[in-house]
């Protein structure tokens, strides 16, 4: 008897978490005009084709230190060092933000949570602007901007694995008789270590590829050019500089999975 | 108790390779550090410039929240349905992703390569690419928005398919069943919690990266947000930063209820 | 505290902040050869670097992490406001010519145009046509693409928050006139030479669309020192930019880089039509 | 209980690719309705052999003859068919932990099922009746609707086997069924595979750790050791002292 | 083997948040270098009997007392100081899998060094030496630089049953030491921890599910059922059948 009761409950929980959804999903949209396809779409396609199938090599390289080969480089570095930066910054917030008892309310994961929402509210470009008081336009500003504003994303993610992840280990140092702070470094940094290092790698990705928002700040790298070559419509230039961020994203990649699989 | 404790390699025993590890990181970070000129003098010397912005912002101008809801609203409406396209498309190919349910790594290889170029480009790169095609628009938005989550989900997704317990889907090939049927039966009641956190994660990801979005006109609170700062109203930043903010928190909430649920 | 209201500064290295005016038809983001040149005028370490935000660069300005930039009009009405920034060149450009094509000429100008671009044979043939239309407008800091039309706009009895006009925002000016062409938009604010802009991908442009209306001339981006900066330096810097613009290579490098013909002197109050047209622009929806 | 023969094993070899032989030269030949135990070392070759005889892994060389057809030969849709013949139940049960005991065991009728139909979830009367009536032989009925993760271990593995029973097999491989039960609960598990032989004249082969149990339940005694085929007896002959010797000289402790 | 007292329960209660009754009223007492295996169904209690000795739960009330001191009624370093002397070897082994066999040894030391020696990684000669000479009797120094998830499962219960050593401990409890091993590797995991009564006289409790292991190896045996005390009883008392009553009439099937 009781347990058709609790079903029947579930049931129509459910069907009004249903409803929200359709809700939500017919609000969403009939916000958006669904425009259709533009007049000059094929004309505009086929410069663009054009203009990638003809990259303008010459942009390359050509030692002036502000070709496609030299932003790169320092979009590269500026992607490595935030990355660093926010790696750092993130182990202690994520331990603050995750929820290691069941418990219903747990006021210090939450202060953690909020904290890290809180800074991954604040939109790059503040960041950006925040720091070139502070430091002078210029990649530095870029960097520190990337390395606060990742904090909030690889918190995040660190605390949920270390919400998630096995506690056996720590289970028998505590039961040696270690305390807090020799459990962690004994049994919860190893164990954990391998997935931070996975997320870090995977956030040093999404770090390149916030490098077009440096251009804001004088930072230098890839973004400023392409914003450029997009505005003035300068699609050979664009073609170039796409053909250069793929190859770089390879080659990233190629380097990050060969370091996933030997962490594994 | 004298016990002669055995001698490891020297490669091990002066840990060769983690040192090796370190110097080479420490060179990267030495070289960025040139490169993009580090000045930690100037770091702690202007400390203080950092809050003459955040200073402004204290006191919000409220009454401007009436005049973004709309495009907050808008806001959230293109990211709900970019990254609903985008995780739809995603789940094929995660699967086809995945080591352990796609067997030819040639195959998987250049998904997963697609798959990292397609997070890797710039948002901005996207979104002109989308508005010199489909025009100035929240479309064009949403268009960059699901090619952008497709990447994402995808790999958090294929990522997450690879530590699975595949006992079940052997249990299930040991009855006869197909790989549809396989994935069906013993891989998507395990999936499906994390998906949805996945979902959430990016949706988030995607609210906030129209902030991005705005300054090619691709729809969203970024327009907002360029203008305020362009105008040096501060006030009426700290508005939109905190409309921002209560949008990413009720998203964080919702992600972190369904992810416990679903444990 | 370095908030000293003296203007006694006097650089040991000089950063100077560059922002490509959007009116122009090439960009590029490089900063290395004017940076050697300047250096070679004024004898200290200088580092030029790229941005694309005004208010950013007037940010710097203001904390003085910068000490010399390219302003845009409105950024430098803000910026000289709200921390005392200083203009003390400004960059000229060959002027368009008057006809339809807007090929340019040869002579110099330090002031450009906004243009109200339509469709040709359109519906819109004069402006009270606009009322009730739905124009594609830059930012509402971009002085062609939106302040000055809209002002203007006005003092022929147009209300461009009333009427019935339906606005909205569109990046680049190229953007605008592709909404006109596409059908988007009946009228797009634009500056001077987007049309050709936009022509490059789609050459029709220029046979379907034209000029509407042409705002008042608006003066062109300044280059502005910090507020503190002595007046020596001040004189030192501007003559160093001169100079430079003036010589064989140097012109060749401000021209294929920044599209700037040369610099000339500017004050403050040839800044006050845009102030004034901000004052307008922010009244306009009352 | 014929002498039809269910289960052939010619000259089987495995050698996984990092070079270990999993199996080497295995030979027997299993009747319709016998109970056989396996035992072996750990690393012997057990669940190789287990994982084998579904083609759950590829052999090396060599035939596997179930119900008069070479496993290693067929393919796709062949070799569906012939997995739907033979049960396998796993050491840790492999259930799928966040569906209910109704839906795993369901789950065991896949193979009969068009692929459109299992997507959409969909089984037929029959086979819904059919799953309760496994579940009441393992007396599990109670539990229909319970999730499968909240079940405690004894459970869960009672679950496995109404799976199994479910594809209606002529041929049940149990992987170290009660390794990690209590005693109460082994002997619960034991009886359930031995009545499969019993009442419906199922072949079982079960690998076991202990001694104890291969001797009380089983018809015929296998052991490997090594990957080799060392011991294979019906139960008259077979004694403890004789298959301890199984145990001993294994390559690794 | 004196008569000195190790271990002494005292009206011991455990109720969980959910109401289960984890233990209900246990009193008990066991001697020096005695070797006890504690035995019931799964769900009687066995495991929470055991966290409660060293306080990885906290009893409801009632008293534990080991070696004289009411481990309930201690906290911060005075417990890790108990914790020490009390060796616990779980079921699961519980090693650091990225650790070397050697770290995870020597992490049985932890509670004899200071924080920051732990953080620098940090031990002594000494006791590098000891940790060989723990691995020596496991048969596992040869092992000593490997990774701890490269182990087979019998070899890292022999890890975690030297790292307990390393802690000398006058107490050593182990939770189901040879669930899922071989008879080979669970009769040497049960040598060893023999070794430790007859050797070196500590005290050992063991959780088993094989009478057969625990009429073979223990000095008494303990009987749960239900979270309560049903069976105590030293060797000679104890009978096969006597014990068989232990695993009836349980809470749950
Ligand atoms: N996938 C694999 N790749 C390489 N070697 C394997 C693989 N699986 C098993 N082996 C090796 O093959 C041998 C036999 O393994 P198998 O799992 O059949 O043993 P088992 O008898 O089932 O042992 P256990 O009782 O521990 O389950 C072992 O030496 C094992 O290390
Ligand atoms: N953390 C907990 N919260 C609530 N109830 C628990 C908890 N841990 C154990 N229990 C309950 O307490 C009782 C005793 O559990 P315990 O783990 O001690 O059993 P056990 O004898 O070790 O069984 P097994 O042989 O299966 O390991 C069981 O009914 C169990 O469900
Ligand atoms: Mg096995
Ligand atoms: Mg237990």
């Amino acid at each position: 008897m009781n347990k058709t009761k609790t079903t029947a409950l579930e049931r129509f929980k459910w069907i009004v978490v249903a409803l929200l959804v359709i809700f939500i999903y017919l609000w969403s949209i009939n916000g958006i005009p669904f425009t259709g396809i533009q007049k000059s779409a094929s004309s505009v396609s086929m410069a663009i084709l054009k203009g990638i199938i003809h990259p303008e090599w010459s942009y390359v390289y050509n030692g002036s230190g502000e070709d496609l080969v030299s932003q790169l480089v320092i979009t590269l570095a500026i992607a490595f060092l935030g990355t660093i930066i926010s790696a750092f910054l993130s182990v202690p917030l994520a331990f603050l933000a995750a929820q290691t008892t069941k418990k219903f309310f747990h006021p210090r994961s939450t202060i953690g949570k909020v904290i890290l929402t809180a800074i991954r509210a604040f939109p790059e470009v503040v960041l950006a602007i925040l720091f070139i008081k502070m430091v002078g336009p210029g990649s530095f500003a870029g960097v520190l901007a990337i390395g606060v504003h990742s904090v909030g994303m690889l918190g995040k993610l660190f605390s949920e694995a270390i919400e998630e992840m096995d506690r056996s280990a720590e289970t028998a140092i505590i039961a040696a008789g270690g305390s807090k702070i020799q459990t962690f470094r004994i049994a919860t940094l190893p164990t954990i270590l391998p997935a931070l290092m996975s997320y870090t790698l995977y956030r040093f990705e999404i770090s390149v590829r916030s490098a077009s928002i440096l251009g804001l700040v004088g930072a230098g790298g890839i973004g400023t050019p392409m914003m450029f070559a997009l505005q003035t419509r300068d699609w050979s230039k664009t073609g170039i500089i796409l053909l250069g961020i793929v190859l770089m994203v390879i080659v990233i990649d190629t380097c990050s999975s060969t370091i996933r699989k030997r962490l594994g | 108790m004298k016990q002669e404790v055995p001698q490891l390699s020297f490669v091990r025993r002066f840990h060769v390779v983690g040192i090796a590890i370190t110097v080479v990181i420490l060179i990267l970070i030495y070289y960025s550090a040139l490169i993009t000129g580090v000045d930690v003098n100037a770091f702690f010397e202007n400390a203080d410039q950092f809050g003459v912005v955040l200073n402004q912002m204290k006191h919000p101008d409220w009454p401007y929240l009436t005049k973004i809801a709309g495009t907050l609203a808008q806001t959230l409406q293109m990211a709900i349905i970019g990254t609903t396209i985008g995780a739809i498309i995603a789940l094929p190919f995660s699967f086809l992703a995945a080591r352990n349910i796609v067997r030819n790594p040639i195959g998987r290889l250049i998904i997963r390569l697609i798959l990292s170029l397609i997070r890797t480009l710039p948002t901005l790169l996207l979104a002109a690419l989308f508005v010199a095609i489909f025009g100035i628009g929240p479309m064009t938005g949403v268009i960059t928005l699901a090619f952008f989550s497709f990447g994402m989900i995808a790999k958090l997704f294929y990522d997450f398919i690879e530590t699975i317990d595949m006992g079940p889907v052997r249990a299930l090939q040991a009855t006869g069943a197909t790989m549809l049927q396989t994935i069906r039966i013993a891989v998507i009641p395990q999936i499906s919690g994390q998906f949805m956190s996945d979902f959430m994660y990016t949706l988030e990801i995607n609210v906030r990266s129209s902030t991005v979005l705005g300054y090619l006109g691709a729809g969203g609170i970024g327009l907002y947000l360029q203008q305020t700062l362009d105008q040096f109203d501060y006030p009426r930043t700290a508005v939109i930063i905190l409309a921002i903010f209560a949008v990413v928190l009720v998203i964080d909430a919702i992600s972190n209820y369904v992810r416990k649920r679903l444990q | 505290k370095k908030h000293t209201t003296a203007e006694n500064y006097q650089p040991k290295k000089l950063v100077v902040e560059f922002n490509p005016s959007s009116n122009a038809g090439k960009m590029e983001a490089r900063a290395k050869p004017l940076e050697k040149m300047l250096e070679q005028q004024l004898h200290i370490p200088v580092k030029v670097v790229v941005s694309t935000s005004g208010s950013s660069m007037v940010e710097a300005l203001g904390s003085k992490t910068a000490d010399v930039a390219f302003l845009a009009p409105t950024a430098y009405v803000l910026g000289h406001s709200n921390y005392g920034v200083k203009a003390i060149l400004q960059a000229t450009r060959y002027k368009y010519g008057p006809d339809a094509t807007e090929d340019v000429t040869d002579v110099p100008t330090s002031t450009y145009l906004g243009e109200i671009v339509v469709r040709k044979n359109g519906k819109v043939k004069n402006l009270n046509d606009l009322k009730g239309k739905k124009i594609a407008i830059q930012d509402t800091t971009s002085t062609a693409g939106y302040i000055f039309p809209a002002v203007e706009l006005e003092e022929h009895g147009i209300n461009i928050h009333k009427n019935g006009i339906k606005t909205f925002t569109v990046k680049g000016a190229d953007q605008g006139v592709l909404s006109v062409y596409n059908g988007n938009a009946d009228a797009a604010f634009v500056f001077q030479g987007a049309r050709k802009i936009a022509a490059k991908d789609d050459p029709n442009v220029m046979k379907d669309t034209s000029v509407l209306y042409k705002t008042k001339p608006i003066p062109n981006d300044t280059i502005s020192v910090r507020k503190d900066m002595s007046p020596k330096w001040d004189k030192k810097i501007a003559n160093a930019f001169q100079t430079i613009a003036k010589s064989k290579k140097g012109h060749q490098i401000i021209y294929e880089i920044y599209s700037h013909q040369g610099y000339v002197p500017v004050k403050d109050s040839d800044f006050n039509i845009v102030r004034t047209y901000l004052r307008k622009v922010g009244r306009l929806d009352e | 209980m014929g002498e039809e023969t269910v289960l052939e094993l010619k000259h089987v070899n495995k050698r996984y690719p990092n070079g270990v032989k999993g199996l080497d030269d295995i030979n027997f030949t299993v009747h319709k309705g016998e109970f056989v135990a396996v035992v072996g070392l750990s690393g012997a070759g057990k669940s190789t052999l287990f994982n084998s005889i579904n083609r759950m892994v590829d052999v090396t060389d060599g035939q596997v003859i179930v119900d008069g057809q070479d496993i290693t030969q067929v393919n796709g849709k062949e070799l569906r068919r012939m997995r739907r013949k033979i049960g396998m139940i796993f050491q840790s049960f492999n259930l799928v932990n966040r569906a209910t005991v109704q839906k795993n065991v369901l789950a065991g009728r896949t193979g009969y099922y068009p692929t459109w139909k299992t997507l959409l979830g969909i089984y037929s009367k029959e086979d819904q009746q059919k799953a309760v009536a496994q579940l009441e032989k393992v007396n599990m009925v109670k539990k229909l609707y319970r999730r499968a993760d909240q079940l405690s271990g004894g459970q869960k593995q009672r679950v496995a086997i109404a799976r199994t029973l479910m594809q209606d097999p002529t041929l049940v491989l149990a992987d170290e069924p009660v390794a990690s039960l209590d005693p109460k609960t082994s002997k619960g598990v034991m009886d359930d595979l031995y009545n499969l032989k019993k009442y419906e004249h199922i072949t079982v082969l079960v690998n076991l750790h202990s001694m104890e149990l291969a001797l009380k339940y089983a018809d015929r005694i296998i052991g490997l050791r090594d990957g080799k085929l060392v011991y294979n007896k019906p139960i008259a002959e077979a004694n403890e002292a004789d298959l301890r010797e199984v145990y001993e000289h294994g390559r690794d402790n």
